[in-house]
């Protein structure tokens, strides 16, 4: 099966070629979109069975890695770029950390394929979104199997753009487009620092391959013992090592919305839910911390940068969960809810835990995944409403929805034993550890982060389960999310055969969600709550032991870092459990305190105290970061493109340079043209006079050597 | 040569070298015959031509008008030089000079008859009976021939007069054009012969027999001349061709009475047009003088028994000439002149690709031949139709009247690469 | 024949002088054909007797009777219709054309040709200028003539369709 | 006693007279004729040089030049012909359109 790897990859390419084409195949729009609805999630499953065969296939190996063809029928060592020393190949690197993230991607992402047919049953343009889809599931594949850095870039661009695609999938709504566009944008900024920094690894290393059979791939050169080595052989300076992991963090910066780039995400969430489920929570935005871990030996040998990595991640996780507290969309919430969890992930990078950010990018996975698609079954329950003011009272009416939403919000929120527990838990840990110092205020700030994530999710909840409705059920206006108007969306439906809630939906009332896209809420609700007792308890470890032959172990951070191994934990593990679920507790609790007083209105402050407060605005306006972005970048940059770059640069010095190279020429032809006559006899007489000129040169070089060597005339050889 | 008769002069006569008197021996023959001829001609073309329209002809001076010719002479010398206004007198008057120079330059290089000696060690040779001998003879005529032009297109411009310049442009546009037809149907003879040289080519008539194994008395027959082995096409296209270059009926457009009066002599009177007359003339006799030895076989007899063998080979050559002065008159008796572009379409239309086409057949034709030859079991040098016999008289030495001996190595000194032995040319 | 050589030299350089200072393009003609029939002369004196034969039928025979009637045709016979305007070009003229002649001439002195490698006696280069000598070389396979001259061919060839071209009478012309 | 030398000088005088000659003239039709002096001048150099060293190409070169001056005459005649026709006149200092 190992070498039949490559199927994994495949498998959606080819789901995502034949959705491309099923328009030509199939002239009957319904019946289009009924196979391509069983085709995009069949694939991705498929490509899940064979990621679940090839993995103990690659444990079983001595070195837990093997690195498989792309193409095949071609060796591992099928060059896709060959320029000189420059090479390139078509390979696929299989090792523990690319496995985990390929079983989450089809994992997850065929429970959300499964979701999404039933989520996007009425929209016309169903084979479309398919087709992205799928594309995106091959592009993250490749991004996370990839052998090579340039393999990793061609993944981490391909889902930027399916992100794009998908994000301004109806794209008729402007907002949609221009999300779509920032989205895009800010990642272009993240994009060009992992291009730069691929550049460094290359003119460093000398190859962009992660491990090579030889021992010379980029990593094999960075976990030489005693440090890492050049291509040469040198050691690698600590401030270029530096340089590149920065380089690298500023694209997962990008990818994973961290600090400063993180404003896309939000606005990301104006897609189809089952985008952001699976795009922009469980799987692309995790790509960063993905990145970091695969480099980690790298890293590990870069303390600034680690530093930095934990910074930001700290700083970025607090700064979602203020910005959290106060959204009113279902969506946002969980938005800001991802950001403030990647920063986490971070976080446990930059203390040099990678199997802890690891951990939680899993469980994350699974909790934000069910978390998003149960949301989507609200909306899709409210008719497509989202705005959390114009809900409540949904416990009674969607009861099986609730108890999906409630497991994650639990399993969030850290409730003890579930699976967020565990791996905030061991991030918390390993901060409170932090080998370059702050332990206790990374410790602090995370413990904070944590209470307000307990509390906005609690906050949500009551929000749109517990208090009274806001609405009149019965009555609700349907928002439909397509491209074409309502009565389009109609008839496509009622051609799809439509099932019973499609009139339902006719008579505003709020339902229950069809069963596909309630069976993978289940399938991921157990997950949530088993998983991480289950990998970080009762097989006791078993998770940092699978990833360890993918990680750079701790020692080598800590040895970097001249610092002793082995001293004793701050706190006994014991009582960061209680810490943890204490303050995860508390926050549930407080938000349910609060929200019970205002069971009428669902929200603590009235509209106008909320418009008074600067508190309140400045957590609701994100900070002010679109505002700053906006100053920056937009105005200033829109003068500096307009005043300087335009009206200066380019039509006064750039213009005024060839218009005046221009005029000058056609000055001086102004006064050249004299010169042509228009009289050929004229032009001969120069051309004589050329003719004299070259002669009398060649005369005068001959007159200081013969050209032949002279030779006595023989006698009587005249002529006649 | 003389007759058939096997006499061959000595070589030298006391502390005379013969064959260095021969060119003028052929001067005073040519011109003799020249200057005799020309009234004659005159005389013998009116008379035919009024025997063929059925009426008297000159009878007034002397008997049946023989005299006609010296009284018109005497008229041209005596009448008056008029010279028009305006004219551009210096080429006005060169004009005519230019006509009856080239004539005769071009006529001195025939070949009247081969003189047979034997030099002291018994070895016979022949020389050429000809003015100047040259071996590129045939392009030397053709050269004269298209010199010729000159005299009349000068005429023509010079005499400030509307129809002698029509006549001189018609009279240069149709020698151009005529001329490269009369090259290409010469070019057959020369293909056949393997030589320029007017001697050779009448030599190579000689030897020739008329078809492969034919019996050897026909061999230099009349049949076995080019007239009948370069295929009858060429022969037919000269003929053509050479009343066109000397501007005669039904060519004679450049003169044409009906339209241009008298073309570009209009304007010319008293000796000058007599020269213009003797010019054209002396021109007919030249191309039916190359007539008579390319493709008639010069000064041969029609065969080789005895009535023909006794008349001698200058006598036989001048009968073929005037023959060809005969055809000129009857044509002129009996054919309309052609309209301008019918002459031009003529000329470019069908003489000229078909001299072109039945070029290339003959050499396709006498390449297989050779092949054929050069396959036999013993190929002699005579075996190739086109194989060159060269004169043993070569280089320039002849022109400037030294014994040919001192050019004796001349021809068949191999030069690296250049040249190869011409046996040799078609083998495998 | 030295003489010989200086008559025509001087006739030559004296016809080609008067082509160029008359100014009548007939008379120009004539001078011009009077050099040629002198370089004629000279081939023959440099024993190319074919080229000589060629020189007449090409150049005298048929390339200054094409001249002359274009002139005739053209009407362009009379003296004054191209009268020379006084400009600074003729001036000019003489004094290149004379600086150039000089240097010419400096530079055949300057290489001394006879000195630097003896000429060929007459045994070899006698027989390369009959027709045979000629033929012979331009159609041996192992000399590199025999494609210049097909190309020639195919030269005369374009040139007789593009003098054709360009000396016709479009038709479209003369219709209204 | 004429050595190539003789025909080289002589040459070069005929050369350049047509030279000269293309540069004075106004008529075409001159500077034609000008131009095949100047050929000839070439001709004859080649043909001196030609018997000088006793080999033939010189010969061959003067075949080939005729064949182009032929060609060029052809053609250039033509275009004369055409320029007359448009213009009326073949003054060439009245046929000046390649100018400012």
């Amino acid at each position: 099966m190992l070498q039949n790897a490559w199927l994994i990859v495949w498998l959606p390419l080819l789901g995502f070629f034949f959705h491309a084409i099923s328009g030509l195949i199939f002239k009957d729009r319904a019946a289009q979109k009924r196979v391509v609805a069983y085709i995009a999630p069949g694939v991705v499953l498929a490509a899940f069975l064979v990621t679940c065969a090839v993995l103990p296939e690659v444990m079983a190996l001595p070195a837990h890695r093997a690195t498989v063809p792309l193409i095949p029928g071609l060796g591992t060592d099928a060059p896709w770029i060959k320029m000189g020393g420059f090479q390139v190949n078509f390979a696929l690197l299989l090792d523990p950390l690319s496995l985990l993230m390929a079983l989450i991607v089809t994992g997850v992402g065929g429970l959300i394929h499964v979701y999404a047919t039933g989520y996007m049953a009425e929209d016309p343009e169903q084979p479309r979104f398919f087709t992205y889809f799928n594309l995106f599931i091959f592009m993250m594949l490749l991004l996370v199997m990839a052998e090579n850095f340039l393999l990793m870039f061609v993944g981490w661009e391909g889902v930027g753009t399916c992100s794009y695609l998908l994000i301004s999938f109806w794209y008729t709504q402007v907002e949609n487009a221009k999300a779509g566009n920032k989205a895009f944008i800010v990642n272009r900024v993240g994009d060009l620092g992992f291009a730069l920094g691929m550049m460094a690894v290359w003119s460093v290393f000398g190859t962009l391959s992660f491990f090579t059979t030889d021992g010379r791939g980029v990593l094999d050169l960075a976990a030489v013992e005693g440090g890492a080595r050049d291509v040469l052989g040198n050691p690698v300076s600590a401030g270029t090592l530096t340089l590149i992991c920065m380089l690298l963090f500023v694209g997962a910066m990008g990818k994973s919305a961290q600090i400063p780039l993180w404003v896309w995400l939000p606005d990301a969430m104006a897609g189809p839910t089952p985008v952001s489920a699976l795009i922009h929570a469980a799987t692309m935005v995790t790509a960063g911390v993905v990145m970091v871990t695969r480099c980690s030996w790298l890293f590990v040998q870069a303390p600034d940068a680690m530093q930095l990595v934990g910074w930001i991640g700290i700083a970025t996780a607090f700064m979602g969960a203020t910005i959290g507290l106060v959204q009113n969309d279902i969506k946002r919430v969980l938005a800001f809810s991802t950001v403030s969890q990647l920063g986490y992930m971070f976080l446990a990078c930059g203390v040099g835990n990678f199997t802890a950010g690891m951990f939680h990018v899993t469980t994350h996975a699974f909790f934000k995944a069910l978390l998003f698609l149960g949301s989507g079954a609200v909306i899709h329950s409210m008719l497509g409403e989202q705005d959390m003011r114009r809900m409540g009272g949904l416990r009674k009416l969607i009861p099986r929805t609730w108890l999906m939403m409630f497991i994650g919000t639990y399993a969030i929120a850290g409730f003890p034993l579930l699976s967020g527990f565990w791996s905030k838990d061991e991030i918390l840990e390993a901060a409170l550890e932090s080998p370059w110092g702050s332990g206790p205020l990374l410790y602090g700030i995370g413990l904070l982060t944590a209470f307000m994530t307990a509390f906005y999710m609690n906050r949500l909840m009551w929000k749109t389960f517990y208090t009274e409705p806001r609405f009149v059920d019965g009555q609700l206006v349907p928002h439909h999310h397509s491209n074409f108007d309502a009565h389009d969306g109609h008839e496509e439906h009622a051609h799809a055969g439509g099932d019973e809630h499609g009139h339902a939906h006719g008579s505003g009332k709020v339902h229950e969600s069809p069963p596909s896209m309630m069976v993978p809420l289940y399938v991921l609700a157990v997950l949530s709550v088993g998983f991480g007792i289950v990998m970080a308890h009762f097989t006791g470890g078993r998770f940092e032991h699978f990833l360890e032959p993918s990680v750079a172990p701790k020692s080598l951070y800590v040895s970097a870092l001249r610092h002793e191994e082995g001293h004793a934990p701050l706190i006994p593990p014991v009582v960061g459990f209680v810490i943890s679920s204490v303050v995860g507790i508390a926050g549930l609790s407080l938000a349910a305190l609060l929200y019970r007083q205002k069971m009428q209105t669902g929200a603590l402050l009235p509209e106008a105290e909320k418009a008074r407060n600067p508190v309140y605005q400045f957590l609701y306006n994100k900070w002010w970061w679109d505002a700053l972005y906006e100053r920056i970048f937009l105005q200033t940059g829109g003068w500096l493109a307009d005043r300087v770059l335009w009206r200066l640069v380019d039509a006064g010095i750039v213009d005024g340079i060839v218009n005046g190279v221009a005029g000058a020429v056609g000055l001086m032809a102004r006064i050249f043209r004299r010169v042509q006559t228009g009289y050929v006899r004229n032009y001969a007489l120069v051309m004589l006079l050329g003719v004299v000129i070259l002669v009398g040169g060649l005369l005068y070089q001959w007159s200081k050597e013969p050209p032949l060597p002279v030779r006595e005339r023989p006698s009587a050889a005249g002529v006649q | 040569m003389i007759g058939q008769l096997a006499i061959a002069f000595p070589a030298n006569l006391g502390p005379i070298y013969l064959p260095a008197l021969v060119p003028y021996i052929a001067l005073v023959i040519w011109l003799g015959f020249v200057l005799t001829i020309l009234p004659g001609l005159i005389w013998i073309e009116r008379v035919v031509i009024a025997l063929m329209q059925d009426r008297s002809g000159p009878n007034r001076v002397g008997p049946r008008g023989l005299l006609q010719p010296t009284a018109d002479v005497i008229k041209l010398f005596f009448k008056e030089d008029v010279l028009p206004e305006n004219v551009d007198v210096r080429i006005y008057y060169i004009a005519p000079v230019i006509a009856v120079i080239l004539a005769f330059a071009a006529c001195g290089t025939l070949v009247l008859d081969a003189i047979p000696f034997v030099d002291a060690e018994g070895r016979q040779f022949t020389v050429p009976l000809t003015v100047g001998d040259v071996n590129i003879g045939l392009l030397y005529i053709l050269a004269m021939a298209s010199l010729q032009v000159y005299g009349i297109v000068l005429a023509g411009w010079a005499s400030n007069n509307k129809y002698s310049l029509l006549g001189g442009l018609r009279a240069s546009a149709q020698v151009i054009s005529y001329e490269l037809a009369m090259g290409l149907a010469l070019l057959c003879a020369i293909l056949m012969a393997g030589s320029l040289r007017l001697g050779d080519i009448v030599e190579a008539q000689a030897t020739r027999l008329p078809f492969p194994g034919a019996p050897e008395f026909l061999r230099g027959s009349i049949l076995a001349w080019f007239w009948l082995g370069t295929g009858l096409i060429p022969v037919v296209l000269y003929t053509i061709a050479m009343v066109a270059e000397t501007n005669r009926a039904p060519f004679d457009l450049p003169e044409a009475e009906s339209e241009l009066i008298a073309g570009f002599h209009t304007e010319y009177s008293s000796m000058k047009f007599a020269m213009f007359f003797t010019s054209e003339y002396v021109a007919m006799l030249t191309v039916s003088g190359l007539n008579a030895a390319v493709f008639w076989g010069g000064w041969l007899p029609p065969l080789n028994v005895a009535p023909f063998t006794l008349i001698p080979g200058v006598l036989w050559f001048i009968i073929k000439v005037m023959m060809g002065i005969f055809l000129y008159t009857w044509l002129r008796a009996t054919l309309p002149r052609l309209r301008y572009d019918a002459l031009m379409a003529l000329g470019w239309k069908r003489m000229l690709p078909l001299a072109l086409v039945w070029l290339f057949v003959l050499a396709g034709a006498n390449l297989a031949l050779e092949r054929r030859a050069s396959s036999a079991p013993l190929p002699t040098p005579e075996a190739g139709a086109i194989v060159p016999r060269m004169r043993s008289t070569g280089g320039p030495a002849s022109i400037t009247g030294q014994p040919p001996a001192s050019a004796e190595p001349g021809p068949q000194t191999p030069v690296p690469g250049s040249m190869e032995a011409p046996a040799s040319n078609g083998a495998p | 024949m030295l003489i010989l050589f200086w008559i025509l030299a001087l006739t030559c350089v004296g016809a080609s002088i008067a082509m160029v200072v008359t100014q009548n393009p007939v008379r120009s003609a004539l001078y011009l054909v009077i050099t040629f029939l002198c370089v004629a002369v000279f081939y023959v004196m440099l024993s190319a007797q074919f080229l000589a034969a060629v020189q007449i039928i090409v150049y005298a025979g048929a390339i200054m009777v094409l001249f002359l009637f274009v002139i005739m045709l053209l009407n362009l016979g009379a003296p004054q219709a191209l009268r020379e305007r006084g400009t600074l070009q003729p001036f000019f003229a003489a004094v290149l054309g004379t600086a150039f002649v000089v240097m010419l001439l400096l530079s055949n002195s300057l290489v001394a040709l006879s000195k630097v490698r003896p000429a060929a006696p007459p045994e070899v280069y006698v027989p390369l200028g009959t027709v045979e000598g000629i033929g012979k070389n331009l159609f041996d396979p192992k000399q590199p003539w025999i494609l210049p001259f097909e190309i020639t061919s195919i030269l005369l060839l374009v040139a007789i369709v593009g003098a054709v071209i360009m000396a016709k009478r479009r038709i479209q012309d003369h219709t209204p | 006693m004429i050595t190539t030398e003789h025909y080289l000088v002589l040459s070069a005088i005929l050369f350049t007279v047509g030279t000269i000659g293309v540069l004075v003239k106004r008529n075409p039709i001159v500077i034609f004729m000008c131009i095949e002096l100047m050929l000839n001048a070439a001709n004859l150099t080649l043909v001196a040089l030609g018997r000088h060293f006793g080999q033939v190409n010189g010969q061959m070169y003067v075949i080939f030049a005729l064949a182009v001056a032929a060609a060029e005459v052809s053609v250039g005649l033509g275009i004369i012909v055409a320029i007359f026709r448009t213009k009326e006149t073949i003054n060439i200092d009245e046929v000046n359109l390649m100018k400012f």
